[in-house]
């Protein structure tokens, strides 16, 4: 019940942000399947982009980061996407031609 | 909301029982007020959709020269949909076997659920709203494009190819219409300099002529062009390819039964109304009626910012505040008749003519008029809204009629920031910026 | 009641959202049916965009909604749905695989979280924070203005005279926003590229 | 278009694959024996005053009297018929030829006899044929696709078969 | 996202997708019936259409070989159910060909009147229902309105609403009631001024033009050869019409009357100067001149039903009574195909001399129509698949009898 008590503080988000990241690396390391891996670095990145919102939020900390948080939020989610494009299009290429999406079958280049 | 049922409500039953009262920021008032908004925007949601099938019935039945429901509930079938919703309940709810059972159970809930979110930035009159977001347009926008995440899931889910056809082309189209319906929306914005619905809604206000449809030329074409992505992006005919009757079945709720099939259509009419009602904030004034009547011109009955600052509550201000919700569900319900009517008068798109309408008319149309208002604001061009808003106000202050500071507390933000920015030396001030 | 009254509100909803974000984030990593998978993503991702209006931080937040779970996550789907595949939908992990992946994935999460205990200001909460909530300048127009040239919330107050290279009130994320802008045009162009049709001889592989 | 002229100029060019014609009728009819049946339909197809570009309808006819008793009374042996219908748009006229086959090939019942398939001349023919194979059982050959068309894949026998009874049950579902 | 294409086996997709068998039916909204169609897509792009006859086999032919003539009537209505006159009257007139029996001329005109009237009634289904398999529910109901009235009409004449047995060999059951010629110009009169909302509903609507327009070409020379009739065939632009070309026993009773074969001949068709012009985008032989030939048939059919009900009310004489029950045929065969409202419907009579027949064949419009869907189907897009499929306008109780 403290917990439930106390207000919030960076480390709190902190830590989500740390669960959330954790969550993405094992994502990304025991996928087999191409999209399981991107959803893997989903994850990592909102674990950072969480980072970034509690360093920069004034709710949290008065002498935060500021708006630089937020906008390095932005940045993180504008290329995120831009990511997920040319990855998804990645992994339906090699899809197309190995008729596989496990990443296993993915060490040769040879396409 | 919350204060007014501390240190009003409980406070005074409190006194009844001679126990101390609330303080006004008790824990107790915030969630009596929560629930309170909660029931209220369900019941716009829920009742809204029996009133919207009942209205699609009657609506359909009169374009096509017949009454529709006439017996259940008295002479015009007001009950038809009441009594089908309890047919809906008590039908079986069927699972097929080929279906991924958790995620064909949850779809029509995210769907719902989505729908139903929107609801939470959307005002209904001035300062009714569930919460204020500064950047509700946004979130609105945001909100509706999730809707289709339901449909997909029921698409996938279901296990049948036809379901999965409709939620492939569901996911192509609203993703491909939230473009060109992201373009449309920010004209408001520019106009307005503020993404807070409420702002957007009280710059409006004055005659119809204040309405930012009649800002600008372009603003006057982007309507209609939100209108067209709007209709598409909620799934509505000639756009509504995901059930597609006469082609894949009825699409993402083929197999779909019972209640679950019903909190689509919930889903359905209530994006419908939503984002009528967010074309109606954008566009046509909001709460704000075509003449003032309430407003400070005539009768000077609405708050003043002063009162809705102190949260004071004033019989007056209140009824002017409920004609305002009147007037708001009166333009949001126009709409979604205009999607009825289009819906019954026009035969479907195929899918390439749908995306075809939107890459090669509405972004590029969409485009333009973003372009196209920009300018008109950037060259002070003539406008019959009488204002770049907040000169409006001014103007209006100065002629005497109301004596109150610029009500906006976003734009005078805004103004604020540009100001200092402009003492900082970094950026020129914009046209139509006050000094 | 006494309990009632001592919870913090804001905390509760963080609680909230935070459990939501990880539980699901959980259930990402310990699903092997991709479509879940995806569908828990949406979940996970959607609490941490409420856990960014918690923070103050609405317009990143809708944001979120609005590309990550509108947008990145659709076409996921998208690509799910095109791969879907029965054999694709659940790939199982070899078991050396999880033993590798939760001791990496252990260690990280307690260097974390220990790297995080270790500063006290972060620890501490910010007891003024409804003041700050006040004064903070947290209209979207403010973010819009600091993505192009200047910002609201760093101006200089008047006794003391920007030093530093960049001088106070002006903002340096101009270029990267440009550079964003352009990155994601080549990503639209290489989309395009990708899904256009290519004529090849009549009679290939498509009749086979 | 069947006047005596016109059956002697086929006759004159397709000799013996001409068998005999009946001019009399109401609507007369020439005979083709199944060999020259494609031949003789792509000349009349393509031959400029003749031009029978379209088929209207192909049936199969069982003469077969199951009745002994009225069997001998029959005038005809039991044989099986195949009744093209053609007509012609450009010039506006149409044509009946006929196709008499035994009603089973060697004369051993379940055998179906033999027609080559005019799919080639008239693509109307294909799903003619498929329906006259399924209810008249008469073996198109070369027709790309000869499968039943209106009963189940599965079913047995050729219900217009004059000889044809009604299985007692088809799937659980009772018959007679 | 796919993009429509003329025909796929030239192209190919970088993003491909795994091929996929489709059941649309036996039971499914556009197929007009239990027709299965099974298609092979590409995405959204169908490779392939094959049609699964037989749901509605009924064994007519069958059952005509121990029914006399007369008895086969309300089996023939049961065929094209949208058009059942016109079924009754094929049927006659192959016995009365068959028999050699000469019609009194009152009678030819009471056929015209009907018949005309009935391709009214099923083209005015054939309309709504296509508005149906492209999305729009309105002109269904809008052309079903007049139906009814028309309907109401057939139910004075022979006491039944869609299965009339009204037509049989001989000439009519019954004569056409008291007062009823006066009710028919009423109707006429009511629903001429309605075709132009048909027409502002769908044939000039741009969304319907665009659905239609240029899909499901079919060249005149596939549709002669695929045996296509009726305003399949002269929607691909050949100036055929039984009515004008067929059997002196059947244009007998279309004797001169003034009528012109609905077909685009020179680039216009024979009305257009009253009615919508085609559209530039369309192709002749797409759905757009199918639906169009349609439209124009029935103006083409009041105004036959004007010029019948003149003669009618003129000609003195018999309305033809109907032949024996037990009348005897003559030994031998004959062949006979009327323009029904889908095309061309033959019967195919066999008699050994008695009162029964020796084989019944029935000819069907639709099952020739119907066989060529397949090619028009190939490579457009799933959507097409019902714009074309209604397009061919078909009734399966007519293909599977």
């Amino acid at each position: 019940m403290d917990l439930l008590t106390q207000p919030v503080s960076v480390s709190h988000y902190l830590v989500v942000g740390a669960v959330l990241f954790v969550c993405g690396v094992v994502c990304m390391a025991t996928k087999r399947n191409a999209l399981g891996v991107l959803m893997g670095i989903e994850l990592v990145l909102n674990g950072a982009n969480l980072n970034f919102v509690a360093f920069g939020s004034r709710i949290l900390r008065s002498d935060s980061l500021g708006m630089d948080g937020q906008l390095m939020a932005l940045f993180v989610i504008v290329l995120a996407a831009a990511e997920a494009a040319v990855a998804l299009a990645i992994a339906l290429n090699f899809y197309n031609n190995h008729a596989s999406i496990d990443v296993d079958h993915a060490d040769d280049l040879k396409g | 909301m919350a204060e007014f049922i501390n240190s009003r409500l409980i406070s005074t039953l409190l006194g009844w029982f001679n126990v101390d009262a609330l303080p006004a920021d008790h824990w107790l008032g915030f969630v009596l007020a929560g629930l309170v908004h909660t029931v209220l925007v369900i019941h716009v949601v829920a009742v809204g959709a029996l009133v919207f099938i009942w209205m699609e019935r009657k609506v359909s039945g009169r374009i096509q020269d017949r009454l529709g429901p006439t017996r259940v509930g008295g002479k015009f079938g007001w009950l038809q949909t009441l009594a089908d919703g309890l047919k809906l309940i008590t039908k079986e709810d069927i699972t097929p076997a080929n279906a991924d059972a958790l995620l064909f159970k949850l779809a029509p809930y995210v769907s719902f659920a989505a729908s139903f979110a929107g609801y939470l930035a959307l005002p209904f009159s001035d300062g009714w709203v569930g919460h204020q977001v500064n950047c509700g347009i946004f979130f609105i926008i945001a909100i509706v494009g999730m809707e289709v995440f339901g449909v997909i899931l029921a698409g996938y889910a279901s296990g049948s190819k036809w379901s999965l056809f409709g939620g492939m082309r569901e996911a192509a189209q609203v993703v491909s219409y939230e473009v060109p319906m992201g373009m449309c929306v920010l004209i408001p914005v520019v106009i307005c300099g503020s993404m807070d619905l409420i702002t957007i809604g009280q710059m409006q206000a004055g005659f119809f002529t204040n309405w930012i449809l009649f800002h600008d030329p372009f603003a006057f074409v982007v309507f209609w062009v939100y209108f067209t992505c709007a209709t598409a992006s909620v799934n509505r005919a000639p756009f509504d390819l995901a059930e597609a009757e006469s082609e894949l079945v009825a699409g993402f709720h083929t197999e779909y039964s019972g209640l679950r099939w019903s909190f689509f259509f919930m889903a359905e009419y209530g994006s419908m109304f939503l984002v009528s009602g967010l074309a109606a904030i954008l566009f046509f004034g909001g709460w704000n009626g075509p003449i003032p009547i309430f407003g400070p011109e005539i009768l000077n009955l609405a708050y003043t910012d002063a009162e809705i600052a102190a949260g004071t509550f004033r019989l007056g201000g209140y009824i002017a505040n409920l004609a305002g919700c009147v007037n708001f569900i009166g333009k949001a319900v126009t709409g979604v008749t205009v999607m009825m009517w289009i819906r019954w008068t026009l035969p479907r798109l195929r899918i390439d003519q749908v995306m075809t309408t939107c890459l090669k008319y509405c972004v590029p149309l969409g485009a333009v008029c973003f372009v196209g208002v920009v300018g008109w604001q950037w060259a002070q061009l003539w406008s019959p809204n009488d204002l770049h808003p907040q000169q409006a106000r001014i103007s209006v202050r100065e002629r005497g009629l109301i004596d109150r500071p610029v009500r906006t507390e976003g734009m005078a933000r805004r103004a604020e920031v540009v100001k200092k920015a402009a003492w900082a030396g970094s950026v020129p001030v914009q046209a139509g910026e006050t000094r | 009641m006494m309990l009632l009254a001592a919870i913090q509100w804001h905390t509760f909803f963080f609680l909230l959202f935070s459990l939501l974000t990880c539980g699901f984030a959980l259930a990402v990593v310990f699903s092997s049916n991709v479509v879940r998978m995806a569908f828990f993503l949406t979940i996970s991702l959607g609490a941490a965009a409420g856990l960014f209006f918690l923070a103050g931080a609405e317009f990143v937040g809708a944001m979120q909604f609005m590309i990550y779970v509108g947008g990145t996550l659709v076409l996921l789907i998208f690509g799910v749905m095109l791969t879907a595949h029965e054999r694709f939908i659940s790939m199982k992990t070899k078991a050396g695989e999880w033993v590798m992946a939760a001791f990496l994935g252990g260690g990280l999460f307690l260097l974390l979280v220990r790297a995080t205990l270790m500063v006290p200001q972060w620890n501490a909460p910010n007891l003024q924070r409804d003041q700050v909530a006040q004064s903070e300048v947290h209209d979207s127009a403010a973010i819009g203005a600091a993505v192009s040239a200047y910002r609201a919330d760093s101006l200089p107050s008047s006794s003391a005279p920007p030093a530093a290279a960049v001088p106070a009130g002006k903002s340096v994320y101009l270029l990267p926003f440009e550079i964003v802008s352009v990155h994601l045009l080549v990503v639209l162009i290489g989309a395009g590229y990708l899904a256009r049709a290519k004529k090849r001889n009549p009679g290939n592989a498509w009749q086979a | 278009m069947s006047g005596e002229d016109f059956v002697a100029r086929l006759k004159k060019r397709f000799g013996a694959k001409i068998a005999g014609a009946n001019l009399q009728g109401v609507d007369p009819w020439i005979e083709v024996t199944p060999d020259g049946l494609v031949e003789v339909g792509e000349y009349l197809k393509a031959e400029p005053d003749l031009r029978f570009d379209m088929l209207n309808c192909i049936s199969g006819v069982d003469y077969f009297e199951p009745d002994a008793k009225k069997a001998s009374k029959a005038e005809w042996q039991p044989h099986i018929e195949v009744v093209y219908h053609l007509s012609s748009i450009a010039q506006k006229h149409t044509l009946v030829l006929k196709v008499i086959l035994p009603r089973w090939k060697n004369n051993q019942p379940g055998q179906l006899p033999e027609v080559p398939s005019v799919t080639g001349v008239w693509r109307a023919a294909e799903w003619h044929e498929r329906e006259v194979y399924d209810l008249s059982g008469i073996m198109f050959l070369g027709n790309p696709d000869l499968r039943r068309i209106l009963c189940p894949e599965d079913w047995v026998g050729y219900p217009l078969r004059r000889d044809y009874e009604m299985p007692l049950e088809y799937h659980g579902i009772r018959g007679r | 996202m796919a993009t429509y294409t003329d025909d796929p086996r030239i192209v190919e997709f970088d993003v491909r997708t795994d091929e996929m068998l489709v059941n649309m039916g036996p039971q499914h909204p556009s197929t007009h019936g239990v027709l299965r169609l099974v298609l092979r897509t590409d995405g959204e792009i169908v490779s392939e259409v094959q049609c699964h006859l037989g749901y509605l086999h009924r064994c007519a032919e069958k059952i005509g070989e121990n029914l006399t003539p007369r008895q086969w009537i309300p089996y023939t209505d049961r065929m094209d159910y949208l058009a059942a006159m016109n079924m009754n009257l094929g049927w006659s007139l192959a016995v009365e060909k068959l028999l050699k029996y000469e019609l009194p001329p009152k009678a030819k005109h009471l056929r015209v009147i009907i018949a005309e009237l009935g391709r009214i009634a099923s083209h005015l289904v054939g309309m709504g229902a296509y508005g149906l398999d492209l999305g729009t529910f309105s002109p269904f109901l809008y052309a079903f309105r007049e139906r009814e009235k028309l309907l109401d009409l057939f139910e004075e004449v022979c006491g039944a609403r869609l299965t009339y047995s009204y037509l049989t060999p001989g000439g009519a059951t019954a004569d056409l009631p008291q007062g009823w010629l006066q009710k028919v110009e009423a109707f006429l009169k009511q629903f001429e001024p309605v075709i132009a909302e048909y027409h502002a509903l769908l044939t000039t609507n741009s969304i319907f033009i665009k659905r239609t327009c240029g899909i499901g070409v079919l060249p005149p020379e596939m549709a002669i050869n695929y045996g296509c009739t009726g305003p399949m065939l002269r929607g691909s632009g050949i100036d055929h019409d039984l009515r004008r070309d067929g059997e002196a026993r059947y244009t007998d009773m279309y004797d001169g009357y003034a009528f012109e074969v609905i077909a685009q001949k020179n680039g216009s068709y024979p009305r257009d100067h009253v009615y919508p012009a085609v559209p530039p985008e369309a192709v002749l032989g797409d759905c757009w001149h199918r639906f169009y030939v349609r439209m124009l048939e029935v103006v083409q059919a009041i105004d036959l039903v004007r010029q019948g009900m003149e003669r009618y009310s003129t000609t003195p004489g018999d309305w033809g009574q109907p032949i024996k029950l037990s009348t005897k045929l003559p030994k031998g065969e004959a062949y006979l195909e009327t323009e029904c409202p889908r095309g061309q419907m033959g019967f195919y009579l066999v008699s050994d001399g008695s009162a029964i027949p020796w084989r019944v064949r029935a000819r069907s419009s639709c099952f020739c129509n119907l066989s060529v869907a397949s090619e028009l189907c190939h490579g457009c897009l799933i959507a097409d698949v019902p714009a074309i499929i209604g397009s061919v306008d078909i009734v399966m109780g007519e293909i599977d009898r």
